[in-house]
């Protein structure tokens, strides 16, 4: 399952739908706004998406990954608008019968969901400037 | 044809879609975007496009009535 | 911080203190009672502990992965006594500044908690027999 | 000295702990328990032994009111 959502992420709900008897192990990666990027100093951070292509990457990211682990149930969630430092950007909560695939699909997820989803996230940096970060832009 | 803009592209022309003459192909569009908006020729070289919600490549041709978007580098998570 | 304890485990509580603003990916584990095990159906485990022991080696991970990663915060909680399906038996939450140490670093923990703590499981089938679990004995 | 018992071990015997005479070391214990509780051979060549909370090989020394554990194979997790 996919979401996006301009809400906080409720990552106890979304791990508790992804647990299952058939499943010794559940993995969950948050993604938290930080702080310190080297020595410059976030205050907030906001996303912006391109809703349906992103939508429409997420949910080929769950299928790519359920083709290459025995995923019980996973959910990829992640937030757009302002968030403020500690704030959760992204959830992913996978379940499998294994530890070791839990931990390689739930990698798998976030790592794809960087490279391929039309997110972009704009840092508001203390001393008051903005800049959208464009890796190799 | 429309094309939608995001992230700092957006903010660059300060509008979140432009109207311009058909193009062919992917190719087409993007340099008819760099010699009509120099202010977005850097981003344009290094951003993906997308058609219809699908990444694509300069040689993909625009069908009529597509959804097209200028896509800078993504940095979600 | 290590924990042994016979109450259910609140990740909730666990992944809310390893959240840090230095420290932008937290990974968490649950380890919880899986109902199949190849054809045989399990319906509760017992686990027993040698507590002293345990505590010291789950110190000794703790301080290990430390080493080798930049962790913020890290919290490796192990539940003993007896577990229904579904229960959470152990919980390893990890926050660093990025996602890839912490991925690195929670998996790290529990390979290591699994291979060096000394807590054991007994199976209690639903045929009505119990069976410690014992690799390679 | 004392050994606690854990596991198939504590089963198997049907107490938590055993007093034996003092073992010069582990390799001396592991043969000393296996003749004298038979029951227990199988599993204890196959388990590691603790001395004061720490593993130990066949060669440690067991000093004078060390604690000793006799540790089956683990399964936590």
């Amino acid at each position: 399952m996919i979401r996006l959502t301009r809400a906080a992420i409720d990552y106890l709900a979304l791990t508790e739908e992804v647990r299952r008897g058939d499943c010794g192990a559940v993995v969950l990666f948050l993604g938290t706004v930080r702080e310190l990027t080297g020595e410059r100093v976030t205050v907030a951070l906001d996303y912006d998406a391109y809703p349906a292509m992103a939508e429409k990457k997420m949910a080929e990211i769950e299928a790519e990954t359920r083709k290459r682990w025995p995923v019980g149930a996973m959910i990829l969630e992640h937030r757009l608008g302002h968030l403020e430092v500690g704030d959760i950007s992204v959830a992913v909560a996978v379940s499998c019968p294994h530890r070791v695939e839990a931990f390689e699909a739930c990698r798998y997820a976030i790592d794809r969901l960087k490279e391929l989803v039309p997110i972009w996230k704009k840092e508001n940096w203390a001393d008051g400037s903005t800049e959208w970060v464009h890796p190799g832009a | 044809m429309t094309v939608l803009l995001f992230a700092r592209a957006r903010d660059l022309l300060g509008i979140d879609r432009l109207e311009i003459d058909e193009a062919a192909t992917v190719g087409d569009l993007r340099r008819r975007l760099t010699q009509l908006y120099p202010k977005l020729a850097g981003l344009a070289a290094v951003s993906a496009f997308a058609v219809n919600n699908e990444f694509a490549s300069d040689t993909t041709p625009i069908p009529a009535n597509a959804e097209v978007a200028l896509l800078p580098p993504v940095s979600g998570g």
